[in-house]
């Protein structure tokens, strides 16, 4: 039996213990009147053997060649050493480390990650992981509207382009409590402050690099909250944050809250998912963040050693009154992005950021010099950029893809109807010269015989 | 070496010792006042030297793959690495969640099977696997009901029904969906108070949350009772899956009456916890909440499959995540479920309960107080060590610390509330009858203890990385992350 | 600097320690005679992301479809908690365990190796590796030299169809010391004891199966060297041990010595290497083998425990007369093998065993049912069988990759002149039946047009 | 749980939980006689439980990955994952060794590229990569001489001078060719005694065999006249490329006056050593010796890569094994070099040399007596505890033994024989300059104890798995299968 150890003689021997004469009689408080389970169409048991093969063929169909598509997903290199040690059963198979004096492990790398967060936005505390980048801007309004004492509204300005998906999210989730997401204009790809005077907002969120690739004036932004008694949300991508200016020190006071996807820090796309988001703030909110916070503290012995800290937060003391509801989260890929920091330290994850961006400025460069498509932007981008192609840009994707297998970009079309023509490109630091110089050619032709109406 | 040593102790200044970092690109182009003149505190450490440091930690841990763990309600069961394996292949780790779907085909049909075969085992009508965990499972299900009522008029009703023996994350959820939480009681025979049920339902109700079996580790054996005392009300029922692993294949949610629910597929399907996550919550519907179900969901059209997103499902309450949820782990399940097959999974329930009936009746020879003795244990049962806290003064929790020094994860504690110095403990179908003798031995060995030698069960545990860990001072002195040594004392507020 | 970790400041605090001022007068004893090494022809240094990018673009090339070569490598499928697990940073990088304390894991695991290897050959004691199978005959070659006592010839008689790539590396390694491989006939497939009266051998070699698939007589070959006062060396594929009669137990008294390649117990082919040789025999021969062995003993609190022994066989103490230069073996491929069988359990050997059989005689009758090939030899084969094919066996197989991508067999002319028709076939536990008649349907078809002169 | 428990111990008659074991297949055809009757003594165990009994075994072992290892001669650095990863791509992994070489470009453009490499920084001029370790490359590169004076019509040279330091693995090897060894005495200052070469060398010399830096761990200074010796008397020199790492992008071999050496991969190119292999020692030789290299080797024809046997090289000494080797270390050897380049492989030499240098020079500050005090450390140095066992009774095994205490494997003890109570220690160029002092810390701290308390080193080592294993029981009472305990006491014989 499948991972299943008894053997008959196990079997016989605990029903005698048990006192019953065959398992059925162990399910006999279920009421006879429930119909038993009909698994009949439930495919039958196949080998491990058989299994990797079918799914192996499937993997192999969705292999395609080079990624252009950032858009929230970002296709960096990861050490090879990451996930050797990420999946060492030590770490893929404990629970949470609720019992501490066995889970020192997970608990020092989350503490370890918490100081890498910190430091990188700039805040005092990080947790330890909220799903992913959506989810988490989610739980970063809810706090933002239980720390804000100064301000009752529930209206939430959403300044400019922040990731279309993350808002789309965000509004699945905060909307059971009344909060109202509202949005700025677009129009110029950076944030606009359109709120009409007298109106409260509690909260402010703007994306650094936006959506578009863009970098916001984030720092106006930050004073100009300030001002109306708004937090500000801020989201970021905490690759980039080796280089941009860090949340924590936007405009005069920084940002009060600050999440955002981890993705970039070692964890493989895989189609969107597993991921992890993350929550940082400073230190006078700690007590509204949502999530698992780990403590340094000591032992008996004096040693020093590693907690779960602030639990009264948590749903399972606090139930109703919790700051989440969250309770698995995603302890695993916090702990590749951890070993990935170390793995590229300090310097490593500057020149990621670095390349990526000369990545991009390379391609657009290159793409921009040949007349046929523009920006559909001002500058300054980091590493994304909207090309406007004067043609369906779905349509240049989907030539790229069948013809050379190019994941050629994000179609800003699919999120926003008045950016039709627009491709939302990324070259990150895997992008060689090479596959930019090729992207750059079959984009061009796929323009021009599009053009030609072809 | 230094077993205290964070990461930040080894690193140095100006150690450049990758062999993965790319040379610096120029940001020559981009304003000054975007670029950060601070550095982070990130480590500069050879690579062997973060193995070093991470292998060693990983030795800290407890672990599935170490360790018994009957943790109850948490379905520790062993994660197949062939699942593992199925995930980690390039074609499915680098696919861009925005990739068309022509050459997505391949993920698509995974998705699409188990969203199938979870239809099937539920007994529901459809499934939605975008929730990230049984909590965001079970705020999809709470969001429907609220879609639901409102699209028949009742958005009036503003209150979720919880039993006082609910997981935490029952009320939470109710909370974040909007709702009024009404606790309802449990009986003494660890089944709901129907009594007292019937003076909480009323209009107001807009549905009840429920786990079958309960979280006091017993069959829910008034359920359709109960649904019909919700249904009549005009309430919908909520079925918290994380004890699915106790009736797979023998019965399912639908047919007890619940009209949504949540699957924890890293229980009942195995994917591995990874120290807290990443797991996933699918929902699984019937008919009248299908219109509600969060999207996307993997559709077929035109002999291919394809997402279906609002356009298809228009009233959908939307997405829960960024883009589809945790692709990899739904890989993981579907590949154990193809593995179990039909007669795998009626193996699980029958199993799981098998082990936790065994070493409910051999814990109970041994002389400890089962809190619900005439009752059959389902996947997991409950014991109650208030005896023993009485006549010993030995605690629960001291007990489950001590368990630690026999290489034995402790089961939950304090869990459910209402039980005092309880241990709810789940074996699952994958421990061996040896491993779960070693259980019953390692207690009764601790119950001598607590007679002849109370000390090794207070000072417990002795031979862990560490002994027992301050939480008070962990909350009271907040240290939430590492400072140089010279800024530590400032940093201690 | 890759994998190296020193500081600027690291170095010069070295430096001065030592009292030189720079690395280069390190190397003042070097004769300045000496020319300074020129790596001007060594590519420059590129990371980990070029160089997987390079290496897996390589890899990618060579992906072909399902294979039907056996031969000596073969294509099982293996558990993916396997190498899950061999490849844990404590399996792979130890030294070899002379520190037994600090190596009791490695240890214990070749313990397990020497039992399981011990009984499925029932021989009595196991060594823990030698290179691989065709040094692994070497090894045993020299060893029965070394055993025999009651003869003093220094001929080897090769009994038929032996794996002749294990042949001619023996015959590489055995030469220096004045061994003569005699080889048998033949024609039929199987053994032929052609020995003319008289002459005497040191040693019989036999394999079972053998290259051909074919089962030889093992009990009367091991009767007859017995009188003849020839040692009997077995040579065999460990996974079909599971079914078949071991060593052990070959005519009235056993082999003597048992070698073979390890390689079916859960190592990847890669493309013949690493893999693993062993080395079992009876208890009386066990200070003749060579290699590294552990024994159980106790530590000074009179615990079991594991160290290896009987030492003074080998090189680092015997020097020039140890019972081989052998020193780094095959370790990690050992631990591999111990926890596949350990995780595929007796049931699950022979399950293997018994599909590889069942598999390619369902093959071999379902392409001999077409009348236009027929086997070369007569039955039983285990689970590889010769194919005679009419036309050049060769030319099939090229035809059969380039239009299939399917590894059609060996071509056994490419080993034996006389046998340019033949193809050797095999079909493990992972060819499914759609695999096999694919397989089928082209090969005859392949026949058909070559025997249509096409 | 019982850590004395074998795999054998945990099974259990007719466990079949087994998820990778296809159907049983039929047998009905093959006759009787063949077939086994007895069951082999195979584990029945679950995959959880061969899990846990392996993880839990693994973490009874010191490994690079997580203790420093100074053990001179092995070069026990950093083995980059990255490498592990490239040899571990599918179309590596399953590639059939006898696959044409169509399809088989890219495994073979690596083991050129390799070949070329090699070449390259051993200064020699051609390379094969079939011998499987230092030894066996031993063996190709004394069959090759032996082949070389064959086709000289010098047949009659039957013996092979190697220094009393030798390895093991020379002398082993020269009689597995076929030679006689004649040993040639090692000078106090480390370096080879050239008036008794002088002696020793004749017209029977074969060839020397020689490691630069030698097993003392010091450059041989005389190398070039050695050269000249052994050349004139009609002898070839081989080099023994164990401490190539030493050297690695500052000398050549070849440009020592060496004919032929091997490498091993699994030491100057960091391939993992596998607790005990596998390992790769190609060989590289000089222009006479080229016709005789080992078969098969990388070649380039019309564009393409393809094998070089038999056919291309007639007088080759043939094949090591069945196929080409190992290819699978092949690949790791290739892919580190890539990493490294060559910038690189000068500063694997220079940054091992000067660890080796500071270290040697750390412990002499700190009180230990150095073998060769007057001379320049290379990549290794000697130290001699003789005092120590003269005025403690301590012997370097018990320092060994102590080391592991201090999560510090122990160097290389009691070799080369020639010096007394020694430690060969080679801290290679990935370790950490406070790694090396916290090395220097623990041997000051022994010898401290070695004063004040040496049962801390007579009994060491305290904090292992194990306390001091019984070697001589092991050998004089063999144990070396498993037995079922009734079986147990008979086998002992
Ligand atoms: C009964 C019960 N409900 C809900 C949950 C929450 O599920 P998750 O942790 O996946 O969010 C759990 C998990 O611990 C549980 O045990
Ligand atoms: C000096 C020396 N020569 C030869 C060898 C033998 O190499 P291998 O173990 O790869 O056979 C070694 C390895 O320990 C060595 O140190």
């Amino acid at each position: 039996m499948p991972f299943i150890p008894h053997t008959r003689d196990d079997v016989s021997a605990m029903l005698q213990s048990i006192g019953v004469s065959n398992v059925e009689e162990l399910f006999s408080e279920i009421p006879s009147s429930i119909d038993r389970a009909d698994l009949s169409a439930v495919p039958r048991g196949v080998t491990e053997m058989e299994m990797l093969r079918v799914l192996s063929e499937r993997a192999k169909k969705d292999e395609v060649g080079p990624c252009f598509i950032g858009a929230g997903s970002y296709d960096h290199h990861i050490p090879a050493a990451v996930w050797d040690l990420a999946s060492r059963g030590e770490f893929l198979t404990p629970y949470t480390p609720y019992q501490a004096e066995a889970s020192q492990g997970t608990l020092q790398v989350l503490y370890e990650f918490q100081t890498m967060m910190s430091s990188l936005t700039a805040m005092d505390v990080a947790n330890a992981s909220v799903y992913d980048g959506g989810s988490g801007l989610a739980e970063a309004i809810l706090m933002a509207v239980r720390c804000n004492r100064r301000n009752q509204s529930k209206k939430i300005l959403i300044c400019g382009a922040v990731n279309p998906f993350y808002i789309q999210a965000a509004n699945t989730l905060v909307r059971g409590q009344g909060i109202e997401l509202v949005q700025g204009d677009l129009s110029n790809g950076t944030y606009a402050i359109d709120l009409s005077e007298g109106e409260e907002v509690c909260a402010v969120v703007v994306q650094q690099p936006n959506f578009f690739g863009l970098l916001e004036d984030v720092d106006e932004i930050c004073d100009w909250a300030r001002t109306k008694n708004a937090m500000v949300v801020a989201v970021v991508n905490p690759m980039t944050l080796a280089v941009l200016k860090p949340p924590g020190e936007w405009g005069a006071e920084g940002a009060d809250i600050c999440s955002g996807d981890g993705q970039p820090l070692g964890v493989p796309m895989s189609s969107g998912g597993p991921s992890f988001g993350f929550l940082c703030t400073k230190l006078q909110h700690v007590r509204q963040l949502p999530g698992r916070i780990v403590g340094r503290t000591t032992d008996r012995a004096g040693s020093l050693g590693y907690t779960l800290t602030l639990q009264a937060r948590e749903q399972h003391i606090r139930r109703a009154k919790a700051t989440s509801n969250i309770c698995t989260n995603q302890g695993l890929l916090v702990t590749a992005a951890t070993i990935y920091m170390s793995i590229v330290g300090l310097r490593g994850l500057g020149n990621v950021a670095s390349t990526c961006h000369s990545n991009t400025k390379y391609l657009v460069d290159k793409l921009c010099k040949s007349g046929l498509v523009k920006k559909t932007f001002v500058e300054p981008f980091f590493h994304e950029c909207a090309l406007d192609l004067s043609c369906d840009a779905q349509i240049v994707c989907d030539m790229l893809l069948r013809q050379e297998k190019i994941l050629a970009g994000y179609a800003l079309g699919r999120s926003f109807p008045e950016f039709q023509s627009s491709l939302l490109i990324c070259a990150t630091e895997r992008r060689t010269q090479a596959e930019m110089d090729r992207f750059s050619e079959t984009l061009l032709n796929a323009c021009m015989s599009l053009a030609r109406g072809q | 070496m230094d077993n205290n040593q964070t990461i930040f102790d080894i690193s140095r200044p100006n150690r450049f010792a990758g062999a993965q970092i790319p040379e610096m690109g120029s940001l020559s182009d981009i304003p000054l006042h975007f670029l950060r003149d601070s550095s982070p505190c990130l480590p500069e450490v050879s690579e062997i030297q973060a193995i070093r440091h991470y292998t060693n930690l990983s030795h800290q841990n407890f672990a599935i793959d170490r360790n018994f763990y009957p943790l109850g309600s948490c379905t520790m069961k062993y994660n197949p690495r062939g699942a593992h394996r199925a995930a980690n292949q390039p074609g499915f780790l680098n696919r861009h969640p925005l990739t068309s779907v022509e050459t997505s085909q391949g993920v698509l049909q995974c998705l699409f099977e188990l969203q199938e075969i979870l239809t099937n085992v539920t007994g529901m009508d459809a499934v939605s696997l975008a929730p990230m965990a049984g909590a965001q499972g079970e705020l999809a299900g709470l969001l429907m009901i609220r879609a639901y009522h409102e699209s028949q008029g009742e958005a009036h009703r503003d209150e979720i029904i919880v039993p006082t023996a609910a997981h935490g994350t029952n009320p939470a959820t109710a909370t974040m969906s909007g709702y009024k939480v009404a606790e309802t009681k449990v009986g003494a025979d660890g089944d709901v108070d129907l009594e007292h049920l019937k003076q909480v339902v009323g209009p107001q109700t807009a549905g009840i949350m429920l786990t079958n079996p309960s979280t006091c580790a017993v069959f829910e054996r008034q359920i359709v009772e109960i649904s019909k005392l919700v249904h009549d009300a005009g309430g919908l029922l909520y079925y918290d899956g994380a004890n699915l692993n106790a009736i797979l294949g023998k019965v399912c949610p639908g047919d007890m009456g619940f009209d949504v629910l949540h699957l924890n597929l890293h229980k009942t399907f195995a994917t591995p916890h990874g120290g807290g996550g990443p797991g996933a919550g699918p929902v699984a519907v019937n008919g009248r909440l299908v219109p509600f179900l969060p999207i996307p969901i993997v559709g077929q059209r035109n002999n291919q499959f394809e997402w279906f997103g609002s356009d298809e499902i228009p009233n959908s309450i939307g997405t829960m995540s960024a883009f589809m949820g945790n692709t990899g782990i739904l890989i993981r399940a579907l590949s154990y479920a193809l593995m179990l097959g039909r007669e795998g999974m009626i193996r699980v329930a029958e199993y799981a309960t098998l082990n936790a009936n065994y070493l409910a009746k051999e814990l109970e020879k041994a002389g400890f107080k089962l809190a619900y003795p005439d009752r059959k244990a389902t996947h997991e049962f409950l014991i109650t060590l208030s005896d023993e806290t009485a006549k010993f003064g030995i605690r629960a929790m001291d007990f489950a610390k001590r368990l630690l020094d026999f290489d034995i994860h402790a089961p939950t504690t304090y869990f459910p509330l209402l039980v005092p110095e309880c241990f709810l403990i789940e074996p699952t179908e994958t421990e061996s009858k040896e491993q779960l003798d070693a259980f019953v031995h390692a207690m009764s060995t601790m119950r001598m203890e607590a007679q002849t030698n109370p000390r090794q069960l207070l000072d417990a545990p002795h031979h862990q990385y560490r002994k027992r860990l301050d939480e008070v001072k962990a909350a009271r002195e907040l240290d939430l992350t590492w400072q140089p040594k010279s800024k530590k004392t400032a940093q201690t507020k």
